[in-house]
């Protein structure tokens, strides 16, 4: 069992590895407006030699665009959820650890954002910063934190519990330390665990966004522009949706093979 | 509120464009049969339904079939009556008299009387209803009733496009006395459809007015179901659930077209686009750097690019056909070399200008253009970004308060020319959102509408587009093609597109069994 | 007369990520009809491996079984190989000829079905009954386990009975097909002692009525003496001895059964006499023999705790308003002396353990005072609390949960003493040795992580962490229980010497009458919060005189075949809840002194 | 008893809160009310005449004041756009998003729960691989993705379902639920993926349960044991997390109602900010955020109702 699920990490790590690789890599290899040269006689053209991945709509080449859109793309998504960590767990922490007045006030504010649609709040909130990446990066980090939050909270709340934290306090630690020292590490496992899932709907959320012209600005590339662009002609170019939507796949199906194994290598009764 | 606000709001000026509308195929039509309902599928949402409100050409799109105008024009785009059978302009030009009609009825079974043409008309004028084409009536000084059959408006000063502004529907349509409170709910004309329902954002059904003055529709109803998106608008074409469809996505029209169970109609032109450089903006007053950027543009290329070819390029707005086109001009050919002389020259050397280019997403070709403007432009050494805008994001920023750079947009081909150049060129003009300030521009522009001879008129705004075209004060790019996808069973299909090509009207269509 | 099971060379292996393991091994015994065979062994000797095979069970935990045979004689006469068996005649085996009880009667029991229900559908299934007649046998069966108002409790849910109960509910379950043989998988161990009594007592007598044959599982020498026929020892998944019960406890042959034995504290052992003694172990007699006599230290007092009171609201109503008050500790006074071993004992919700929370203000006490070393921890403000902590540690019955997996060792044990910033850099290092050295663990476990360590190791890390700030008290909570025999006595036996050595005192938290009778001065019996009984060790132990003190002690199973006290069926007085409404006033303490210290709570 | 009290006076102040956070967010908004509704027509003197009409000029919580006061006496105002009491628009559309919310929650439980569950019983084997990975699918591609193929394959190719539309329940049940259908099926797919992996992770950790255990000691089939015993424990969590989604899929249905031209709440709350409808966004952004907040406490209510133990708590 156990070594089966290794195989599967190492598949997830390779898969993130190429990703990653061809994000960082991609750049530096093929010039930036590889992604925007257009060839008019060429428009919507099928996978061929000249093409391998096909052409969009603008003639322009989806092997280059999927490539040099992965790095927006990450870059968003990435900044996006470690924005939604970096709010969500003071948040999740604090109102665990401390539960009681704080942790219901902070609920009760967590609760009411989380009535809100996540798509709806980004969406309201990059109309409101208007169209570019880091507003994307702020919409969808913000979106996702009341989620975060919940989870972190929920985390801190059982390990508070746990008697090596009340060993630690009757040890004379202080709370902030209890906190930094025991409480942290015990639930990072669940938060990274929980961030990479995000990553795959953040990665979608730009998606969305680019559904009322939000988000990355054309001509650049990124996943979600590209698949919300293939929209219009799903059913005449197939492929404009498919590659950035394998793409997407591939890195949520990596992301997820990732991050089970990711519990394991944090976790030192693994080593 | 929505694009086809302020569309609407130009087609008000220069009312019915259209007049090439005629079908670009002719149907060997077999004979008119009666019945059936007409399902089709609208690629607009209605919103306000009464007729002098309503902002959007796709109310006024339905809104076509249930009122009746005073007056109307013909395929040539000439006066011709409506309601009235006749209509004569006093030599002074201060006096419009209109005879009616006998016993023309409207859906409540009421004889119009000139009392009707009256209060449709003060209520149009008066600004408390917030019709938005109040400005028709601008310098009338008292409409009079000397008998039922009679009207009389008389003019404070001349106002030579008047009667071409009545034959705009949305200032001209006739609406039983009284019946303006309930039109927004229950909408009531003399038009060849009765309104049965509205189902926001769903669809619209109407029937077959039997009393139709100028005979019933052979159509029992018309259901106007709205699909606002393209693919799904398509599809169902293709499954038949619709009969016909408005709108075919540009990219989409060739492929419709080689389909045999399916006829398309494309008429031309249905608008013109241009590109706006904002005249407030540093780089933008100085004509060179306006005329490089026409150099860096190849418009027959971008019209290919963004119109997948459904359009044609032209140097003038003016109405392909109207006397006032000005066949001198041709638009500059594609030159990056000398663009960037000039630019450099202006004081704006490669890498130097940095300008945002706003384009609204209601408009997705105006996004491909803007893409392909973004390559030309870097080559030519200027880059450029693109900011995406909902409508009425473009509105607000663009249209309102000037707050953009460089855009694009289009309106209805004006083809009353004094609307056209003084709206939108005047300094003053309503539509003159780029801050143009040409004192040429503004002179000819005035003085044109004191100038009664015709050809004389259209010579003065024959300069008006040199001098617009020779500033570049903007890029003329196209006049683009209406579309409309049917079934094969959709009869009398050439007759839908009313002349001024933003309006439906389905008198004449059937159903073949 | 034919055994009913034979086991024969059973071999069995998991499947884990480092290739397979050897669960058990060799394994061979029998068992006769209506006779009580005990398989008894330390965690990991594969025990439960051993029943669970019987049942087939062991693949749902990965297990094969490799080799050997199990001979079962099925109700029908014939013989049955399990080993070989297929799923379909396993589900007629399973509960209707072979019954099993496990461990954890708390989640033994599907939650969210009634108790009729999970009576009557294995009726049902193998006795082909319908509805009514499953309910009036699963009628039947609750009254033969004697629960009261059994109606009521058919229409139940798990959570609404208590664990002794569902305990019974479960054998119940059990019994339910009338199996010839009952496999018990340690079912007293999560009880308390009286119940445990009551439990133990109830198979032997299903067991004379039915004439079933019951294989028993145990960790427990004291259990065994009490129910066994014959005895099976394993030890590392191999069978270390087999024998009737009086053989094992009379004449051990095997070094490791004896060992085993030995470190059995045995009730009553140490009738007479009057100062601890540590525990037995073998090998270890050099070390028990340096025991010096314990030193004449002046009895000066270190805790004195005044009518300690802790209460939890119960909260409840529209605006979470406290409704009622769990009464958890109810005007509790004692004297700990220094050097000394106070042992508070009670079962389950006695309150012992908020005792000693609320002794650190780990929770805070409703009234009351605490001194210690002349200061009352009561009113110390949140500094000096902190401050204060470090004349008092405490430790945890958990061993695994009670260290952090996510930190080295020796952070752990360094942690306090940076707190209170006693050491830094070297010195630290040097004081967290020193710390390793004198609970007796390897030094190469400085950069391990708890996992690691087996749970003794790890209790004494806990024990190293607990010294590490020089404490004068310790409060250990359950501190062994986690813990197997051999390995407690060590611990017990480090205890023990560490307060010698440093003069601490311990507030020994326990429910293990033989442990605490060996090691404590003082014992405290608490019942529903408050303190029934309290004295030196050898007055309760040899005068128990509080009912209450009394039962308990009657309920404690002997290691010792030939005192068997729990023939027929037992019941004790059941607790009753701590829960009152609020404002609730219980009259204050009153205790008679019957002999000098001894005090008995008057009724 | 006192637990579903509780719970509503918490709701009381969460649907505070949420108003205070519409409102907030509503006027953070660019563009003003105003100048959409003057739009080409706007003139400086006519903007501050509406404005004043409009209240704009009040201070903003007067404004707030109003506004909640007006949704408390049932004045919700009226959509710029349609020119129509919100309110109305509202009781209109509410109808159709409930059916496909619904709808698409069905079809995502149905597929969700048998695949976790195999996935669980098949802990770490191929099986669990595979139920995860096709679950992902349903998530690496946005809902409109699947919606767009769901109008391809289901209405162009196959003709089965309606490409688009709705059709009033009262007119035509059967229809409302075939307009309803492809859209539902499209976010049901998005939803699946989250639910499977919770069914999966909740079983494996009841299946390793002691009750379990003793289940099989009783001698019943693996299949009643997974199937009955585990699954009860199960459905409890599995419907709560399944609540919290109703959140996600209200953002959903704004992109897949527009698709499919489901005139529902998602696809008025589209027109809203597509046409920068203050009124409208105002209130349909709140009665979506009550709406969600609502599901959740039902959801918890009918847990009382699945978990005896609470039952009595």
């Amino acid at each position: 069992m156990k070594r089966f699920k290794t195989t599967k990490g190492l598949i997830g790590i390779v898969l993130l590895l190429a990703i990653l690789l061809v994000a960082i890599l991609g750049p530096m290899l093929i010039p930036a407006d590889a992604s925007t040269a257009m060839d008019m006689h060429a428009r919507r053209s099928p996978p061929t030699w000249v093409h391998p991945f096909g052409t969009d709509q603008l003639g322009r080449d989806m092997m280059f665009r999927v490539i040099l859109g992965a790095r927006t793309s990450l870059e968003i998504a990435v900044s996006a959820v470690v924005m939604s960590v970096v709010l969500g767990l003071p948040l999740g922490l604090i109102s665990g650890y401390f539960g009681g007045f704080i942790d219901n006030v902070l609920m009760r504010l967590v609760d009411t954002l989380l009535a809100f649609p996540a798509l709806l709040l980004a969406l309201t909130i990059s109309a409101v910063l208007g169209p570019n990446i880091q507003n994307t990066i702020i919409a969808i980090g913000v979106a996702f934190t009341p989620y975060l939050a919940r989870i972190i909270r929920g985390e801190a709340l059982r390990v508070a519990q746990m008697p090596y934290v009340e060993a630690a306090r009757s040890s004379g630690t202080t709370d902030i330390m209890i906190m930094i020292r025991h409480v942290l590490p015990n639930i990072l496992p669940a938060v990274i665990v929980q961030g990479t899932i995000s990553l795959a709907f953040a990665i979608l959320a730009e998606a969305g966004l680019s559904f009322l012209g939000l988000g990355t600005q054309p001509p650049a590339a990124s996943w979600g522009l590209m698949i919300q662009a293939s929209r219009d002609q799903l059913d005449i170019a197939p492929w404009t949706a498919l590659v950035p939507g394998l793409a997407v796949a591939l890195t949520v199906l990596g992301l997820n093979m990732f991050g089970d194994v990711l519990r394991d290598i944090l976790d030192p009764r693994a080593k | 509120m929505k694009r086809r606000d302020f569309l609407r709001s130009t087609t008000a000026l220069l009312g019915s464009g259209l007049l090439g509308a005629m079908p670009t195929v002719l149907w060997a039509e077999d004979a008119p049969v009666k019945g059936g309902t007409l399902i089709w599928g609208h690629s607009e949402t209605t919103q306000n339904l009464d007729m002098h409100q309503t902002g959007t050409a796709s109310s006024g799109r339905v809104l076509q079939s249930i009122h009746s105008s005073i007056v109307t024009v013909d395929k040539d785009l000439k006066v011709i009556p409506g309601l009235a059978e006749s209509f004569e302009v006093a030599p002074d030009g201060l006096t419009y008299t209109f005879k009616l009609r006998p016993n023309v009825k409207f859906h409540n079974g009421q004889v119009m009387t000139s009392a009707d043409v009256k209060y449709s008309f003060d209520r149009c004028r008066d600004k408390a209803t917030g019709a938005v084409n109040f400005e028709v009536f601008n310098n009338v000084a008292s409409i009079d009733t000397p008998d039922d059959a009679t009207v009389v408006i008389k003019m404070s000063s001349v106002n030579a496009p008047f009667l071409s502004r009545l034959a705009e529907n949305g200032a001209g349509v006739v609406m039983p006395k009284d019946s303006g409170p309930t039109q927004g709910t229950n909408p009531m004309g003399a038009g060849p459809f009765k309104f049965v329902s509205y189902e926001v954002g769903t669809v619209v059904k109407m029937a077959r007015h039997e009393e139709y003055w100028d005979g019933p529709a052979f159509l029992d109803a018309v259901e106007a179901r709205e699909i606002t998106e393209p693919t799904t608008r398509l599809t169902g074409l293709r499954t038949g659930e619709l009969h016909m469809i408005n709108d075919i996505p540009l990219d989409r029209v060739s492929e419709l077209q080689a389909d045999a169970t399916l006829q398309v109609k494309t008429w031309f032109p249905l608008n013109f686009d241009f590109i706006n450089l904002n005249h407030t903006f540093k780089p933008f007053q100085d004509p060179k750097v306006r005329i490089a950027f026409d150099m860096i543009i190849d418009k027959e290329a971008l019209m290919q690019g963004a119109l997948w070819g459904q359009g044609a390029t032209t140097p003038s707005p003016s109405f392909p056909t109207s006397a006032s086109y000005n066949h001198d001009l041709k638009q500059r050919p594609q030159d990056i070399e000398g663009a960037k002389k000039m630019l450099a020259e202006a004081g704006y050397p490669e890498g130097s200008l940095n300008i945002v280019f706003k384009a609204t997403t209601n408009y997705p070709y105006h996004v491909e253009a803007a893409q392909i403007l973004v390559e030309w432009f870097k080559s030519a050494g200027v880059n450029l970004t693109i900011e995406q805008l909902t409508w009425a994001d473009w509105l607000t920023q663009c249209w309102v308060n000037k707050d953009f750079q460089m855009t694009m947009i289009n309106f209805f081909t004006l083809w009353e020319p004094d609307f056209l150049y003084f709206s939108v060129w005047n300094s003053t003009g309503a539509f003159n959102f780029r801050a143009i300030n040409d004192k040429v521009i503004d002179d000819l522009t005035v003085q044109a509408r004191t100038v009664v001879d015709d050809t004389a008129r259209a010579d003065i705004y024959k300069q008006v587009q040199k001098q617009i075209w020779e500033q570049s004060h903007d890029i003329i790019l196209w006049f683009r093609n209406g579309t409309i996808g049917a079934q094969t069973k959709v009869g009398g299909l050439d007759t839908v597109v009313h002349p001024n090509g933003s309006n439906l009207n389905f008198h004449k269509v059937w159903l073949k069994a | 007369m034919k055994d009913i099971v034979s086991v024969d060379h059973l071999r069995v292996e998991f499947a884990t990520d480092s290739g397979p393991v050897v669960g058990v091994e060799d394994v061979s015994f029998t068992i006769a009809p209506g006779e009580t065979l005990c398989v008894v062994g330390e965690s990991g000797s594969g025990k439960s491996v051993t029943s669970l095979s019987l049942m087939r069970l062991v693949e749902f935990g990965g297990g094969t079984i490799t080799a050997g045979t199990l001979n079962f004689i099925r109700a029908d006469g014939s013989t049955l190989n399990v080993a070989a068996a297929t799923p379909e005649v396993m589900g007629q085996v399973r509960g209707n000829e072979i019954g099993m009880i496990f461990q954890e009667p708390m989640t033994a029991l599907n939650p969210v079905f009634t108790i009729e229900r999970q009576l009557t559908d294995g009726l049902m299934l193998h006795k082909g009954l319908d509805q009514a007649a499953a309910t009036a046998r699963a009628l039947e069966l609750l009254r033969s386990v004697r629960i009261p108002e059994p109606e009521r409790r058919l229409k139940q849910y798990p959570h609404e009975l208590s664990g002794g109960m569902r305990q019974r509910v479960v054998i119940a379950m059990a019994m339910a097909c009338e199996p010839k043989l009952l496999i018990a998988d340690e079912p007293t161990t999560a009880l308390d002692v009286t119940i445990q009594a009551e439990i133990l007592a109830l198979i032997n007598r299903l067991k004379r009525d039915t004439g079933m044959a019951v294989l028993f599982i145990t960790h427990d020498m004291a259990v065994v003496a009490q129910m066994a026929d014959r005895v099976v020892v394993m030890y590392r998944g191999r069978i270390v001895e087999t024998g009737t019960v009086q053989q094992i406890f009379e004449a051990p042959r095997e070094d490791y059964t004896k060992a085993l034995l030995a470190a059995v504290p045995k009730l009553g052992e140490m009738k007479g006499k009057s100062a601890p003694e540590r525990m037995r172990l073998i090998g270890d007699e050099a070390a028990r023999a340096a025991q010096a006599a314990p030193k004449a230290r002046k009895r000066e007092v270190l805790l004195d705790v005044r009518n300690l009171t802790t209460r939890f609201p119960v909260k409840g109503g529209i605006l979470r308003r406290t409704v009622a008050q769990v009464h958890a500790v109810e005007d509790v006074s004692f004297t700990l002396n220094v050097g000394e071993t106070l042992a508070l004992v009670g079962e389950s919700g006695c309150g012992k353990s908020s005792c000693g929370r609320s002794i650190l203000r780990l929770i805070e006490p409703t009234s009351g005072e605490v001194w210690i070393g002349g200061r009352d921890i009561g009113n110390l403000n949140r500094h000096h609390l902190r401050k204060a902590r470090a004349d008092m540690q405490m430790v945890f019955q958990d061993p695994f949960a009670s260290l952090n997996p996510y930190r080295r060792l020796k952070d752990q044990v360094a942690e306090p003493i940076q707190n209170f910033n006693l050491a830094s850099g070297a010195e630290l290092e040097a004081r967290v040795l020193q710390l390793f050295d004198r609970v007796r663990l390897p030094r190469e476990f400085l950069n391990r992580y708890p996992h690691e360590l087996s749970g003794g190791q790890r209790q004494r890390v806990a024990i190293a962490r607990a010294l590490a700030v020089n404490p004068k008290l310790i409060v250990a909570d359950e501190a062994v229980s986690a813990l197997d025999v051999s390995v407690q006595a060590q611990v017990l036996n480090l205890m023990m010497e560490l307060q010698e050595d440093l003069g601490l005192s311990y507030l020994l938290i326990s429910h293990d009458m033989a442990v605490v009778e060996r090691v404590a001065h003082q014992v405290g019996v608490m019942y529903l919060g408050r303190i029934v009984e309290i004295g030196p060790r050898a007055a309760v132990f040899d005068n128990p005189s509080h009912p209450y003190t009394k039962s308990l002690l009657s309920a404690v199973p002997i290691a010792d075949p030939s005192k068997r006290r729990f023939a027929d069926d037992l019941s004790f007085k059941p607790i009753t809840s701590p829960i009152f409404p609020l404002g609730h006033q219980p009259a204050p303490s009153v205790y008679d002194q019957i002999a000098p210290g001894h005090f008995v709570l008057r009724a | 008893m006192t637990y579903i009290i509780n719970r509503l006076l918490s709701v009381i102040l969460t649907l505070f809160l949420i108003t205070l956070v519409t409102f907030a967010v509503t006027n953070i908004l660019p563009g003003d009310v105003a100048m959409m509704i003057m739009g080409t027509q706007s003139n400086p003197e006519a903007l501050s005449g509406l404005r004043q009409s409009l209240g704009l000029n009040d201070p903003l919580l007067v404004q707030y004041g109003h506004w909640v006061g007006g949704m408390v006496s049932g004045n919700w105002g009226n959509s710029l756009i349609f020119k129509k009491p919100i309110l109305e628009l509202l009781s209109q559309k509410a109808v159709a998003s409930a059916i496909i919310v619904i709808m698409s929650m069905m079809i995502a439980l149905a597929l969700a729960i048998p695949l976790g569950v195999w996935a669980a019983v098949h802990r770490d084997r191929w099986q669990d691989t595979v139920s995860s990975s096709s679950a992902l699918l349903g998530v690496s591609l946005p809902d409109f993705f699947w919606g767009i193929v769901m109008i391809l394959v289901f209405a162009r190719w196959l003709g089965w379902f309606p490409s688009s539309g709705f059709v009033e329940p009262s007119v035509n049940f059967w229809g409302t639920l075939q307009h309803a259908f492809l859209p539902s099926l499209a976010l049901g797919l998005g939803l699946m993926a989250h639910l499977t992996r919770m069914t999966r992770s909740t079983m494996t950790g009841i299946l390793s349960q002691e009750f379990i255990r003793v289940a099989r000691a009783k001698g019943l089939a693996e299949r009643t044991v997974v199937w009955r015993y585990a699954l009860a424990n199960a459905i409890g969590p599995v419907i709560t997390i399944a609540g919290l989604q109703i959140g996600y899929l209200f953002g959903s249905i704004i992109v897949m109602e527009s698709l499919f031209g489901y005139t529902g709440m998602g696809w008025l709350t589209y027109q809203a900010l597509l046409n920068r409808d203050l009124p409208l966004i105002q209130d349909t952004v709140f009665v979506i955020a009550a709406v969600v907040m609502l599901t959740n406490l039902a959801v918890d209510l009918l847990y009382i109702v699945i978990d005896p133990r609470i039952r009595l708590g």
